[in-house]
């Protein structure tokens, strides 16, 4: 005999449990994953070759597809890397609207994704209920930006255009409202004892394994390390509004919705910060001439921020040309997932294997790029 | 020509050299005699219906053997010999690569004979004879099995032996009351055994109750159907673990019963031959076949456990003791015969073409052997007790006798067995018949006709009973209106009624087929469907040629319960408990062994002197 | 730990080349070595707090024949960011794999060899693909991968014929 | 004879109306709760039409056909031995064994027509969904059984009859029908009791190859095995003889089970069987002890 008889199972791409174009081979012995293999690329579009082919400014309606449901931190790294190579200042609100911009983001993804953990277990109220809220922030993503999803706002030298005092206390209204209804959240998911039941004890991330595997954020952070970007390497002006890192001490997928739900009330209170302490001003700096032949100086920087899933950043390349000379996206789930597939999967059961890839923050995207 | 059972035993024990000579000459010439001769068996004994015929074989010396075939044990021959009839049909092929098939076939015949000597005798020392003559020609059928059958063989002689030691003390206990081994003469004397009634009752039914493969004397049923040969399987689980059921019914209905109705009663009550511990351990076994049969992997080990269910299904029935409970339990006798046979005659049609009866091995041969699939899912849908097949309608009645008399947890655990069937019965269904066809049996073809017809018949007598329950439940019911016992009503071939409520199986039928055929024609009304390869499945969208996923990794069949059997896993398993002291005995003996011993044929003896040693501190 | 304690760490212990130490951020470093110090530098920085691997990637320097590898590595406990670069030679690229030191280097070392064509000595995973599925041309993210001749040899050229989905709409 | 016929067509075809526009509603309510607008209250006939009469469907060889009729089949059969209120088609024959058992013949043969399609996930599905039988039919028999020896028939129409003198048995055994409910959520597979079919584990599990008018005998089958699986729990707690009364209260029972499954998740299989033998399985004896005691 020797050889084990598993059932090879394909989960993805194109599979309910699954978010994204991305596709996990897994080996199961009656309803434990015995192995397990990611399979990206089936959503690679090839972003970092195409940088090379495209202007400065034209990679900002390029970059922010790299992740659907948090875009802006790609343009916020992207400006910022250019910022940093060719040593550029930003105006003051400009750096305060971007906090505000990314905040916005982050609430909208972490909205998401809690309500999402109700995909893998069946609470499909939690997402619906998680989609009507998001719509509120992406109003207001349209009244600042024009768009709903991709905004193209944070551009190098600033943002694109100002903020009104009408916006900032619509947005003000909109995260009283959320905040008003995040004990709703609380009830229907977090206190609710069948998603209690499936979600603790499950997918348990241990500080060792997530040291070896490169995982940041929130699931780095579950195991009790307080490392996020935005408190050990202060961008933009991060240093200068209060707020908290919530940790836990055990990773399971319960305690990382659970730092979710925290960082809602997080970024709301950075927001309210932003709003209170913004200084008037200009919003962007000119650029030097014809914005399509602008030269970016000679050098290389490499630029993180804390996403919802964790570090971002990319790392680029300029000759002094008129293109990036090279782009390297460091996707946040990188690590997670590949690795963390390939050696955290297996020993799982088959029904919390998409509470895995939930959880963890697997995002297909920031894989293939 | 009147047939007797005692000319049918001579005939059979005649033929038995013949068909051996015969079987070394070829094998086909002596599986054809064989089936024609129990073909013979199943006509003397249709015709013998309505007859009551008693026969001798004299043997040198003072003792004749008596039979006696009359209503009351018609229904035993009956269905015993069509099961002979059966499995020796499907010999004829089935022996083809088998080593010993002269052998084989001269056992079939003694054991062939032994069903009959069994069923038909008139008293104790012949029932016991041929009692013994099963269990010699079984141990040596048995042993020709898979690699581990001689130690299964052991195991059954062993526990055979256990039951052979019961029967003789109880045997010698009677005499020396009533002077006598008949059947008739014990049962006109029952009232007046009352001092030793107690005693021969747990000699008798534990003999019994070892046969038959009730818990918690069961534990030699895996082993001993798990590598018997296949052919055999169905024999073994069909008919001689129902002596077991046939001691039982005799002690625990017949003998109090009989004398009641000697005695002028007019209608024995309920009360008088209820049992309710017999009932209760009939009871448990339901529940530790079902819950053992769903985590076997293996095809026939399942089978087997199965069988330690139904069994206790057959024990609960006869010692609940109301008219349509004894009813119930035994026209399963009845339905468990047929259906054993079709599980373990498909289980030895698989075999036949993969060489295998481990599950996970399997799986899509349903496009390959229609039929013998055709038999399994009739067997399991009455093995299931879902109408309209046999199953439904002896269950049906023990249900009803459970809840008329408002027993809670009997109900509770037939319904138990019932449903847990449900898992058990599907798991080879789902990894043997159907999902993916391994490469390997790409070449494979359904089974010679034989093994087809014997199977077709099974099926077919299945379907029968259970659409006209009469044939079944009539000789039965005859049975508890001679013995004056309250039973229930029965109208035309189907309409049954009983305390609660009434069943009519062919309406049931019926309205099952008309709702069938509307749903097939309208399905044929409507477009056309598109047939593909059964590897062309979804696959989460993703591109996998079939090399990349071959279909046996792609057929969901290892560990099939898994997450079920987690529930029950804290379990105590009672073989493992058994094995533990086995264990310890064996290193006993082993001491003992070294020191008296060399090997071998001493441990048969310990156990005969372990035996009766055992007996004598009972005895005194 | 400030910027200029790590440099002063590095100097005096990492053979790095002479002036490519720059703090080009706040809180972030870079600078170039030699690549046969490369294990023992990632060891040492290892060994002092920077005890996560964000990335490694490459960079083509066609005109100078020459891959730079860049190392990304994190130290929560001294706030800093460190990008360690090395230069190899592009006709022969071969690296030594550093799987053993950071298990997450795995997949970043097998992307790499996808799309650059680097080997990573050590790295079980080199001849698999990742992300490219039936590549069978040259790396594509080397410079002189030229995309639009790929995709022109590749797939046919298709013109869109609006008269004829004008026909089968009528 | 003609009669019948004449009015078991009309009954099926009134019973798949009914039902078909209360699960349309049904989704209606659903919606409003996730706050949704939902889809027309007509939706479940559209689906089922286009469903039908679609041109292509895929087929997984004759086992996929076979079962597929054998379910719908049998389910129908089941219906037609179903009564009304206090109207039966069968007076006689209406039995809640048999009723019971012949709905298991429809669960049967999608569940062989399922596995016949040779996907693993369908296989899977099928695994848990007879796990899951396992689990629920247990409490229901102990109450069901209860019921049956108090009314001292198995025939549903004695048991509402028996209800009509004695007052329904939803106020006398009120923990009894809590937990018939609760194997009711099972059987009809509202969450938390949707395990055979998750979808984000098992891609729906055994509905994972039907396509087509395969599909939409599955649907008609679902909806009659609920319209039969409902009405079951109707009469055996809230019995009367009025037909519209029968269909107010079985609209009652159907919206509170959706409405409860809307905000549950979803149970692990080894939970479910867990749960069910632990708590309502409990309850169900303590029900029976109960009664007896009360009776005795």
């Amino acid at each position: 005999m020797g050889e084990i008889k598993a059932l090879q199972l394909f989960h993805g791409p194109n599979h309910p449990g699954m978010h994204g174009n991305f596709s996990v081979h897994i080996k199961v012995d009656g309803d434990i994953v015995v192995e397990a293999e990611a399979n990206p690329g089936m959503l690679h579009r090839g972003f970092e070759k195409l940088m090379e082919r495209r202007n400065w400014m034209q990679n900002i309606a390029l970059i922010l597809r790299v992740c659907v449901v948090e875009p802006d931190i790609n343009e916020a790294a992207y400006s910022m890397a250019v910022e940093t190579i060719e040593g550029m200042d930003v105006p003051e609100r400009a750096q305060w609207i971007r906090v505000m911009i990314l905040e916005m983001a982050r609430i909208a993804n972490h909205l998401m994704s809690l309500g999402g953990i109700g995909g893998p277990t069946g609470l499909y109220t939690g997402p619906n209920w998680a989609l009507v809220d998001r719509d509120l922030i992406l109003d207001i993503f349209e009244k600042i930006t024009g768009a709903r999803v991709y905004h193209m706002y944070i551009v190098p030298g600033g943002v694109r255009q100002d903020v009104t005092d009408e916006i900032l206390k619509d947005l003000e209204k909109v995260l009283d409202d959320i905040e008003k209804r995040l004990p709703e959240y609380r009830e229907l998911i977090l206190e609710h004892p069948i998603i209690q039941k499936r979600t603790k004890n499950i997918a348990v991330l241990t500080r060792d394994q997530a040291l070896s595997w490169g995982v940041t954020g929130i699931a780095l952070r579950a195991t009790g390390v307080d490392y996020d970007v935005r408190k050990y390497d202060p961008y933009l002006v991060y240093d200068k509004v209060e707020f908290d890192v919530p940790t836990v001490d055990f990773s399971d997928a319960y305690n990382r919705l659970w730092l979710k739900y925290q960082e809602i009330y997080q970024s709301i209170r950075i927001i309210r910060q932003v709003i209170e302490k913004m200084p008037s001003g200009k919003v962007r700096e000119k650029l030097p001439g014809n914005a399509l032949k602008w030269r970016v100086k000679k050098g290389d920087a490499y630029v993180k921020l804390e996403s919802a899933r964790g570090e971002f950043g990319y790392y680029m390349v300029s000759d002094g040309g008129t293109k990036p000379y090279r782009v390297f996206v460091r996707g946040a789930s990188y690590p997670q997932g590949l690795l963390g597939i390939e050696k955290g999967l297996p020993g799982t059961r088959l029904e919390d294997v998409a509470i895995w890839l939930d959880t963890m923050g697997v995002c297909a995207p920031e894989i293939d790029r | 020509m009147a047939f007797t059972i005692g000319s049918l035993i001579y005939s059979g024990s005649i033929f038995s050299v013949i068909i051996y000579l015969l079987t070394r000459f070829s094998v086909k010439l002596g599986s054809i005699f064989t089936t024609v001769l129990f073909g013979l068996y199943v006509y003397a004994i249709y015709i013998l219906k309505d007859s009551v015929s008693i026969s001798f074989i004299h043997l040198p010396g003072a003792y004749n053997l008596t039979f006696k075939a009359d209503l009351f044990n018609w229904p035993f021959l009956m269905i015993g010999t069509i099961v002979l009839f059966v499995s020796a049909l499907f010999s004829i092929h089935g022996l083809k690569s088998f080593k010993s098939a002269a052998s084989f076939n001269f056992l079939s015949v003694l054991v062939g004979t032994s069903v009959l000597g069994v069923f038909g005798a008139n008293d104790l020392l012949t029932l016991f004879i041929f009692w013994e003559l099963m269990t010699w020609a079984s141990f040596f059928l048995v042993s020709m099995g898979k690699k581990e059958a001689r130690s299964a063989a052991l195991f059954f002689l062993f526990m055979s032996m256990i039951s052979a030691y019961l029967m003789i003390y109880g045997m010698f206990l009677v005499y020396n009351k009533v002077g006598s081994f008949s059947l008739d003469v014990i049962a006109n004397n029952w009232g007046d055994l009352s001092d030793i009634r107690g005693r021969l009752f747990v000699l008798f039914v534990l003999a019994g109750l070892i046969k038959g493969g009730v818990w918690p004397v069961h534990v030699w049923l895996r082993t001993t159907h798990g590598n018997a040969p296949n052919i055999f399987s169905s024999v073994l689980s069909g008919i001689l673990i129902k002596f077991g059921s046939f001691i039982v019914y005799l002690f625990v209905v017949f003998f109090p019963a009989f004398y009641l109705t000697t005695k002028g009663v007019s209608s024995v009550g309920a009360e008088k031959l209820s049992h309710p511990i017999l009932a209760y351990i009939g009871a448990i076994s339901i529940m530790i076949g079902t819950l053992s049969a769903i985590r076997q992997n293996d095809f026939k080990k399942l089978i087997a456990f199965s069988s330690v269910s139904h069994a206790g299904y057959i024990v609960l029935g006869i010692a609940f003791g109301t008219g349509s409970a004894i009813l119930g339990g035994l026209s399963h006798i009845w339905v468990h015969a047929l259906t054993a046979a079709g599980m373990f005659l498909s289980a030895a049609a698989v075999y036949y073409v993969t060489g295998t009866t481990n599950m996970d091995e399997m799986g899509g041969l349903v496009r390959k052997m229609p039929i013998t699939f055709t038999t399994y899912l009739v067997a399991i849908i009455s093995v299931a007790g879902i109408p309209p097949l046999a199953g439904f309608v002896s269950k049906w009645l023990i249900y009803q006798a459970l809840i008329a008399k408002g027993n809670y947890l009997l109900t509770f655990i037939a319904f138990f067995g019932s449903v847990g069937s449900f898992l058990y019965v599907f798991r080879p269904l789902a990894t043997v018949f159907l999902g993916q066809l391994p490469h390997k049996y790409d070449s494979v073809k359904e089974v010679p006709w034989s093994m087809q017809l014997s199977m077709l018949i099974v099926t077919i007598l299945t379907i029968v009973f259970g659409v006209f329950p009469s044939f079944m439940l009539k000789p039965i019911i005859r049975i508890e209106e001679a013995l004056s016992i309250p039973t229930v009503k029965i109208e035309g071939y189907s309409n049954i009624y009983t305390m609660l409520t009434q069943l009519d199986m062919f309406l049931v039928a019926i309205i099952f087929g008309i709702g069938f055929i509307f749903v097939t024609i309208l399905f044929f009304l409507l477009a056309k469907s598109t047939k593909v390869e059964q590897y062309e499945q979804y696959t989460a969208g993703e591109i996998v040629q079939e090399i990349s996923t071959t279909p046996e990794i792609y057929h969901y069949s290892k560990n099939y319960y898994r997450s079920f059997e987690r529930v029950i896993e804290w379990a105590p398993s009672l073989e493992e408990y058994y094995r533990i002291a086995a264990r310890h005995i064996s290193r006993f003996y082993d001491i003992l062994d070294g020191i008296i011993f060399k090997s071998g044929i001493p441990m048969y003896v310990w156990f005969i002197t372990i035996t009766i040693l055992v007996l004598l501190l009972i005895r005194w | 730990m400030k910027e200029q304690e790590l440099i002063d760490l590095i100097e005096k212990h990492v053979k790095y080349e002479e002036g490519s130490i720059e703090v080009y951020a706040p809180r972030k470093l870079k600078f170039i070595l030699k690549k046969d110090d490369l294990v023992d530098t990632l060891l040492f920085l290892k060994r002092n707090g920077f005890v996560q691997l964000s990335f490694i990637t490459c960079v083509d320097w066609i005109k100078d024949n020459k891959f730079e590898l860049v190392y990304g590595l994190v130290s929560w406990e001294h706030k800093l960011t460190v990008l360690v670069k090395t230069f190899i030679d592009r006709d022969n690229p071969k690296m030594i794999s550093i799987m053993d030191i950071w298990p997450t280097a795995k997949y970043y070392e097998q992307e790499i060899n996808e799309f650059f064509g680097v080997y990573f000595e050590g790295n079980p995973n080199m001849s698999k693909e990742l992300i490219l599925e039936n590549w069978d041309s040259m790396p594509p993210l080397r410079k002189d991968f030229d995309p639009q001749s790929y995709s022109n040899e590749k797939f046919e050229i298709r013109i869109y014929d609006y008269k004829m989905e004008d026909k089968k709409k009528k | 004879m003609v009669n019948m016929i004449i009015l078991a067509v009309v009954f099926v075809i009134g019973a798949f109306i009914f039902q078909v526009t209360l699960s349309g509603f049904s989704r209606k309510v659903v919606a409003r709760i996730q706050k949704r607008r939902g889809p027309t209250v007509f939706q479940n006939f559209y689906d089922i039409g286009k469903l039908l009469f679609k041109e292509s469907s895929i087929s997984h060889g004759f086992i996929f056909d076979f079962g597929i009729w054998m379910a719908l089949g049998s389910t129908i059969a089941t219906l037609l031995f179903m009564p009304v209120g206090g109207w039966a088609l069968m007076p006689k024959y209406a039995n809640i064994i048999v009723i019971i058992y012949l709905l298991a013949v429809g669960s049967l043969g999608m569940a062989m027509s399922a596995v016949g399609s040779g996907n693993p996930l369908a296989s899977i599905g099928v695994s848990r969904a007879l796990t899951q039988m396992f689990a629920y039919e247990l409490p229901f028999v102990v109450i069901a059984v209860l019921i049956i020896y108090l009314a001292k028939s198995s025939n549903i129409l004695k048991i509402i009859e028996y209800q009509t003198q004695n007052g329904w048995n939803l106020f006398s055994m009120p923990i009894g029908a809590l937990v018939a409910y609760i194997s009711l959520m099972g059987m009809l597979g509202k969450k938390p009791f949707d395990t055979p079919i998750a979808p984000a584990e098992i891609a729906s599990g055994p509905l994972v190859e039907y396509s087509g008018k395969y599909l939409g005998f599955l649907m008609i089958q679902h909806e009659f095995a609920t319209f039969i699986e409902v009405g079951l729990f109707v009469h055996l707690f809230m019995g009367s003889t009025s037909i519209i009364g029968f269909l107010i209260k079985y609209i009652i029972v159907y919206i509170s089970a959706v409405m409860i499954s809307s905000v549950m998740a979803r149970l692990k299989i080894d939970e479910v069987v867990k749960f069910y033998w632990r708590w309502p399985l409990g309850l169900a004896i303590l029900q029976a002890i109960i009664t007896l005691g009360v009776r005795f």
